[in-house]
């Protein structure tokens, strides 16, 4: 039973820090980007081209993280600014993106599946169950994660200026808040985390050029489903993984799935504004 | 025998009437070719377009449900690998015969059509966003696919289905049936779009609001369109699989769905041609790129979407077709005749209350917008509403329009209460609601926006255009005499913003409502045409006997023509009487310039 | 169109010509050089371009050249379809010689059969698969899975087996044969579980084999990501049971390095194999191709093999008659890396399987050697 | 010397519509200008369009004697060209002190100018970590004020600041206004339908109707009447 909560936690947590970046570009512009699973797949290449140059783990996390960003930066420059009044044809545009960086990484890396040891192996005996070691540590990172992102939100003028954006941008650029500049910084971050989460699940995943592909759905829903919040992004995460982890140990795991994006619709339907304000 | 009017158009329509003659070489040249290309074609293009040709009518699907009704959807391949399975296991479990055929034919369409009608339910509702819609979409493919990866031996999992014997045709015959079914699909696509019922469509794509407050239940026609283009497309797959004597949880995938969106998008949305082109070309390139570099294929394909995205949002085709309109005069459409409808006699008929509002309230959270407005309002009546800004006028009117706004109160329109009835339902009561920002269909003529307009009068025919347009005396006199009668043919997008507001009206007026409600029509309007407005509302209350309600800032036009005034302040009614009541009123002066009013809470 | 239509008719003269000594023999490969199989191709067609090189060296077959016409199958049915269309139709192959997924040999199937082409499936698969242009070098679930769990039985004391799987058909098709297989020789499956063939979160799953007090367990992954996933989070939750992987490949095992330590593996082939005719091989391997050799493995010396196979059909049959071919197949043998090869059994092969164990090199040491394993009835009769 | 701010037939709408024609007027170093007209008749319009929110369709503005007629509304802010809207001009679910944080462009000497915003407004002061949306209408209008304050404009645009404020407020406001001005010789545009507030702050006015100036002076003894026959129902 104390496995299935900690299955329910680490799970949570994982999808956590994967979703956070697709949300926080979601709520500041209100833009699905579904490049975010190249971007994953990019902060995993990034690990690996780390690991290879023997950098530490603690340098390698910040070098995904950059490279996430510098990529979100271009995007955001190059294509998505000029979509922001379409948002469907920005989530097509993303999805091109997705297929071309997927392409670019393959020409590069090969299709073949990399191989990144883990910083943290082994297991660790919690109240008599010998759990992974490294999950119990992502309960901790995106713990981190939600607590960086808060208080540079809460705390720093970049994040009033962001929520100034959010609430009300023409009033925002009458107080001389750059707009414009904020979304690049937005989507800059959110690509970063992408790339960072990336980094994170390579221990527990391959590194291939799709790897990131499997979590897009599921993060997209969550994010759906959250409507903008982090807290309520956790609150989804938890519920929903906690689901998913329940009908896959239940159940089986095959619909365990489909647990997530099926709850979301269904969810959705009934209470479009999702868990928000819940 | 009503009179008929008869309007020329700015263009008159060399190319509407030549459209006529050059059809029947067209098809024959078409059919030609399909017939004779496999003669020429050698054996492994003639394989490469077969397939294209099923994909390219699940393009076309895409196409209508997207480019035309303007839901971006991932799930048409779900319904294309229902026909491809619906065949393949029917085949594998029963052999292979007529009735097995057959079934497996009634079986795709059933089962096509019910979980094109569930996705529907779920994505299309009153309040429901494009985006949504889009999600269920998603979902849908997945969904199928683990279904399909879990089937075991009766789907075949990821293997799929293989080696059942099929229809055994020579490749020159398949070429054929599959060439022709692309041109009937595409033939009545286009009809159906270019119909007066296509229209309707994009009317819904262009502002689903507006349809919905011209009675038209929107997320009902949304999901007829769903079910049909979901049978289409699976009867594509089932000669897909047909053909190919394979079923693979690719055919049903969500990445197929995106590719599907990918060939419409490069195409051109909202053009049949457009998702044809895209999805034979896409097909065929593939065939003779793919196999020997795939990833650069892939990449090609990736920055071809984006690329198109940013610079021809509508596709190759539509560029091209853009830049020929450029060339050639702007096709116009067939002169349309305006014909006056007898309208119900406006006489005795219909109870003198045309409004009632009991205690009507509207509250966020703690914060109440609305409270305790309580009025009535007769026929003939031209009622104006004033207040300073967000004393909740605009809110009022969506309260009076929609009855889930409301947190409180009663309100009757025409004698019917609207409990909690979405616009659509309560329009059909007898009210009209004209917005603040003109709000028209932006890519449709003059005439069919009106057309629209009348959807819930004359059921709109799903093959042709109707040449003569019956509207009420109302509208007609509105369009007359906003000069729109000399521009019916004209896209409204065109049009100044006055001529918007016109057309607006003569819409809600082509609904013959008995309560017109109006919010700040005359905003951004030049002193001439405000002056035509005050006559057509004067008349309209007069004449037409509606029962008005107009929201307006502009308070000498206030006082020009309204029968009586209710000024709101801070959500509450501060005064309701007539003009010079309220002129006179010390009250009222003092909410203007600015003093709090002590007695604003004073009911009349 | 019109030129097109020259072409074709070209074409078709040429190949009226065929008679002509000097026209070569067309080897169709198609192969996943995109998706999933697109980690192991490249040493598939490095292993055939070796095969056709060496026979053209001498001299060819029946005095004529091979060539080889690779085309990426997206390792899926739906890229399968085109791949085989474009092999059979527009290069008119004579033969096809390849390693795929079940799906995409079984969507080239029809195709093969409509072309009347003689097809050599090199890739070990979940079995049953029954056409008169198929013909099977490498080996079923009936030929693996002995040998893992016999060792598992006898040597580890394994009662209670617990199968992970990926959810499609090799994951399922080899795990139910073992299911069966462990209940024959009295084990029994304490757990059966599968993800979707995409999944990367294995938690709930290990979760469950962790309580289920299983003391073997056998797992048949998709090749690639999922393999590595299962494998990093089995050892990052710290299981150390007796590991028998039905999927992973010698160079999939090295390059996951420590994790993938003390897997059984039981294969037809394994690089430490040694006889001369392996040794040989290997050399030619790496001077054919220096530092870009990809591994041999498993998939990639059947195709080798599949070559000569064919060679000796033609060379047997005297034409590269696809009827005659089809009958001399079954009647040649083949002395390859693996031993010899004769795919005499309902068009499969008995073959010498070899119970390996990935050691932290990465390594893989042979701890047994079974011969001459026989398919068993792949073609039952229809019912 | 040159005027702080010149605007020269600028004419400006939405869409299709123009609300405001060929507008021109000038404002001098410390001069108070009042806009007055009924509603509808684009007076806000009319600020939106020197503040660059509306694309200025002809004419052009030239603040301090450079030309910022393209210049986006964040840059005129930063130049010193500060606007009070009259809807929407708090960020209802900050708190006062983030709502008055943004009134600075960075948190620099927020202290300082936050003792300034306890001489004007101590309510204010008081209540730092409210949301401002929990203040009252009034509360509302001086964080409004005293935020623009903050910003030390060099031309401060007002738009119906006393819009359903009580008189004593009207004043208090008045006062603040006037004796910032004085202190840093900040010209203001008002907006205005309120009189006594127009006249007792105001040297020059222009009356607005239809996007189209018809009527100015400067405030004296009959401005009152004149602008009232313009404010009649």
């Amino acid at each position: 039973m104390l496995t299935v909560a900690l299955d329910i936690v680490t799970t949570a947590a994982l999808l956590f820090i994967i979703s956070s970046g697709l949300l926080i570009v979601f709520g500041v512009m209100k833009i699905i980007n579904f490049a975010h699973a190249a971007f994953v797949t990019v902060g995993a290449y990034a690990t690996l081209v780390g690991a290879r140059l023997g950098l530490p783990w603690i340098l390698v996390l910040p070098l995904a993280f950059v490279t996430g960003a510098i990529c979100g930066a271009l995007t955001e420059a190059i294509i998505v600014r000029w979509l922001y009044r379409r948002p469907l044809d920005a989530i097509l545009a993303t999805w091109g993106l997705g297929i071309v960086i997927g392409q670019i990484v393959t020409l590069i890396f090969g299709r073949e599946v990399q191989f990144v040891q883990a910083p943290i192996t082994g297991t660790v005996d919690l109240l008599g169950v010998d759990y992974s070691a490294y999950r119990i540590v992502m309960i901790g990172a995106a713990v981190i994660v939600a607590l960086v992102f808060t208080t540079l939100l809460n705390g720093t003028r970049l994040g009033l200026s962001t929520r100034a954006v959010i609430m009300n941008e023409m009033l925002a650029q009458g107080l001389g808040v750059d707009s414009s500049r904020v979304r690049l910084i937005t989507f800059a971050i959110g690509s970063g985390l992408a790339a960072l989460s990336g980094a994170l699940i390579t221990p527990l995943s391959s590194v291939d050029p799709n790897m990131g592909l499997p979590w897009l759905i599921s993060a997209f829903m969550l994010v759906m489903v959250s409507g903008g919040s982090l807290m309520t992004l956790a609150v989804s995460s938890l519920m929903l993984g906690g689901l998913q982890v329940i009908v896959s140990t239940f159940v089986n795991p095959i619909l365990g799935g489909l647990t997530i994006a099926i709850c979301a619709a269904i969810v959705l339907r009934i209470r479009p504004e999702g868990f928000a304000r819940a | 025998m009503p009179e008929v009017r008869q309007f020329s158009q700015l263009a008159p329509a060399p190319l509407g009437l030549s459209a006529k003659w050059w059809m029947v070489p067209l098809a024959v040249v078409i059919v030609g070719s399909i017939a004779l290309a496999p003669l020429v074609l050698d054996t492994y293009m003639v394989n490469i377009l077969i397939r294209a040709f099923f994909v390219a009518i699940a393009a076309i699907t895409v196409d209508i449900v997207w480019g035309y009704c303007g839901t971006l959807t991932f799930g048409q391949s779900a319904f294309f690998g229902i026909g491809v399975y619906a065949l393949a296991i029917i085949f594998t479990e029963y052999g292979f015969g007529s009735w097995q055929a057959l079934f497996a034919m009634g079986t795709s369409v059933v089962v096509a059509a019910g979980v094109g009608a569930l996705t529907g339910w779920l994505s299309f509702y009153p309040g429901s966003t494009p985006l949504y819609a889009s999600i269920v979409s998603l979902v849908v493919p997945i969904v199928l696919v683990q279904i399909l990866y879990s089937g075991g031996t009766f789907t075949g999992s990821s293997s799929g289905l293989v080696g059942f014997e099929t229809f055994d045709l020579e490749l020159e015959s398949w070429f054929r049936l599959a060439g022709l079914s692309l041109a009937a699909v595409a033939v009545v696509a286009l009809i159906i779009m270019r119909s007066d019922t296509g229209r309707l469509l994009k009317a819904l794509r262009d502002n689903d609001e507006r349809c919905s407050y011209l009675g038209i239940n929107t997320s009902r026609y949304r999901i007829i369109v769903l079910v049909l283009t979901a049978i289409i497309a699976s009867l594509a797959g089932f000669g897909y699989a047909a053909f190919g004597a394979v079923a693979a949880p690719e055919n049903a995938g969500f990445t197929f769905g995106t590719r599907l969106i990918i060939m419409v998008a490069l195409g051109g949305r909202g053009t049949i041609i457009g998702a044809i082109v895209g999805a034979l070309s896409i097909e065929v390139a593939s065939a003779y790129l793919s196999g020997s570099l795939p990833y650069v294929w892939e990449l090609i394909i990736g920055i071809a979407l984006i690329a198109v995205i940013l610079a021809f949002p509508d596709g190759l085709l539509g560029a091209v077709g853009r830049l020929g309109r450029g060339i050639l005069p702007s096709k116009a459409s067939a002169t349309t005749q305006l014909r006056p409808v007898a309208t119900a006699d406006t006489g005795p008929a219909g109870s003198e209350v045309a409004m009632k509002v009991t205690g009507l309230g509207k509250h966020f959270g703690s914060l109440s917008v609305l409270d305790g407005v309580t009025f009535e309002a007769k026929r003939s009546e031209l009622l104006s509403l004033v207040g300073p800004n967000g004393a909740g006028k605009t809110t009022l009117i969506r309260c009076l329009s929609d009855g889930r706004e409301r947190s409180t109160g009663f309100v009757a329109i025409a004698g019917h209460a609207i409990d909690r009835l979405p616009p659509d339902r309560v329009v059909q009561f007898g009210l009209g609601r004209k917005f603040q920002a003109a709000s028209v269909f932006e890519t449709l003529t003059v005439a069919e926006c009106l057309r629209v307009a009348r959807t819930h009068r004359a059921r709109p025919s799903p093959v042709s255009t109707s040449t003569v347009l019956e509207l009420p005396a109302a509208a007609i006199a509105v369009v007359e005499r906003s000069g729109l009668s000399d521009r019916l043919g004209e896209e409204a997008r065109n049009l100044s913003h006055g001529l918007k507001q016109a057309l607006e009206l003569a819409m809600v007026l082509a609904l013959e409502p008995e309560v017109l409600l109006l919010d700040e029509p005359t905003a951004g309007l030049t002193r001439a045409e405000r002056q035509a407005f005050a006559d057509i509302l004067t008349s309209l209350a007069s004449r037409d006997r509606l029962c008005i309600l107009l929201v307006e800032h502009d308070l000498d036009f206030v006082r020009e023509i309204s029968s009586r005034i209710i000024v709101l302040h801070q959500g509450k009614i501060a005064l309701d009487g007539s003009v010079q009541e309220v002129v006179d009123s010390s009250l009222v002066r003092e909410i203007y310039t600015g003093q709090q009013a002590a007695a604003c809470g004073a009911e009349p | 169109m019109i030129s097109r239509a020259l072409l074709v008719s070209l074409a078709l003269v040429a190949a009226s010509g065929s008679a002509l000594a000097a026209d070569p023999i067309k080897i169709g490969v198609p192969v996943g050089l995109s998706g999933a199989n697109s980690v192991v191709a490249p040493s598939v067609v490095q292993s055939a371009e070796l095969a056709v090189d060496e026979i053209n060296a001498k001299g060819g077959v029946l005095g004529r050249q091979l060539t080889l016409d690779v085309a990426d199958d997206a390792s899926g049915a739906a890229g399968a379809q085109k791949a085989f269309d474009a092999l059979v139709f527009q290069k008119k192959v004579n033969v096809l010689i390849s390693m795929e997924t079940s799906a995409a040999r079984n969507a080239g199937l029809p195709i093969v059969a409509r072309g009347k082409t003689p097809f050599i499936y090199t890739s070990f698969y979940e079995g049953r698969s029954c056409s008169p242009y198929l013909y099977v070098n490498a080996w079923v679930p009936e030929q693996q899975v002995p040998p893992i769990v016999d060792y598992f039985n006898k040597e580890k004391k394994a009662t209670k087996y617990f199968l992970i799987g990926s959810d499609y058909a090799f994951g399922r098709g080899m795990l139910s044969f073992t299911k069966a297989y462990v209940e024959k020789t009295g084990g029994k499956v304490v757990g059966e579980e599968y993800l979707p063939m995409d999944g990367s979160d294995w938690t709930p799953i290990i979760s469950k084999l962790k309580a289920s007090g299983a003391d073997a367990i056998i797992t048949s992954t998709a090749g690639g990501a999922p393999n590595v996933t299962l494998t990093k989070q089995l050892r990052a939750a710290g299981v150390s049971l007796p590991y028998g992987n039905l999927a992973v490949d010698e160079g999939t095992a090295k390059s996951m390095g420590a994790d993938a330590a003390g897997i059984y593996i039981s294969a037809s082939y394994v690089t430490g194999i040694d006889s001369p005719a392996n040794k040989k091989f290997l050399a030619a391997m790496s001077k054919k191709f220096g530092a870009d050799l990809k591994t041999p493995n498993d998939l990639s010396v059947p195709e080798y093999e599949g070559v000569y196979a064919y060679k000796a059909a033609v060379e047997k049959a005297g034409s590269t008659d696809s009827q005659k071919v089809l009958a001399a197949l079954s009647e040649v043998s083949v002395e390859g890396p693996r031993g010899t090869i004769r795919m005499d059994k309902q068009r499969h092969a008995p073959l010498t399987m070899y119970l390996g164990q990935v050691q932290s090199d990465g390594s893989v040491k042979v701890i047994q050697s079974f011969p001459n394993v026989d398919p068993g009835a792949q073609c039952p009769p229809k019912s | 010397m040159t005027p702080v701010l010149e605007v020269e037939g600028l004419a400006s709408g939405y869409g299709t519509s123009e609300v405001i024609s060929d507008v021109s007027f000038t404002l001098a170093q410390s001069e108070v200008l009042a806009i007055v007209g009924k509603n509808g008749m684009g007076k806000t319009s009319l600020l939106k369009a020197v503040l660059g929110f509306l694309p200025a369709w002809r004419g052009n503005i030239r603040f301090a004697g450079r030309d910022v007629t393209r210049l986006p509304p964040h840059l005129k802010r930063r130049l010193g060209l500060v606007y009070v809207p009259q809807e929407h001009a708090l960020f209802q679910e900050l708190t006062i002190r983030d709502n008055l944080r943004l009134g600075l462009l960075s948190d620099g000497d927020f202290g300082a100018m936050l003792e300034k915003v306890g001489h004007w407004f101590p309510v204010l002061t008081q209540r730092l970590q409210q949301r401002a949306g929990t203040l009252s209408g009034g509360e509302q209008k001086m964080l409004i004020v005293a935020r623009a304050l903050m910003a030390k404009p060099t031309v401060l645009l007002l738009d119906e600041v006393t819009e359903g404020l009580q008189p004593s407020l009207v004043d208090r406001l008045s006062e603040v206004l006037k004796r910032f001005r004085q202190d840093n010789g900040t010209s203001m545009v008002v907006v205005e339908q309120h009189l006594p507030f127009v006249l007792g702050i105001a040297g020059n006015y222009l009356v607005f109707k239809r996007g189209e100036i018809v009527d100015g002076a400067r405030v004296d003894a009959e401005a009152a009447e004149r602008i009232e026959a313009h404010m009649r129902i």
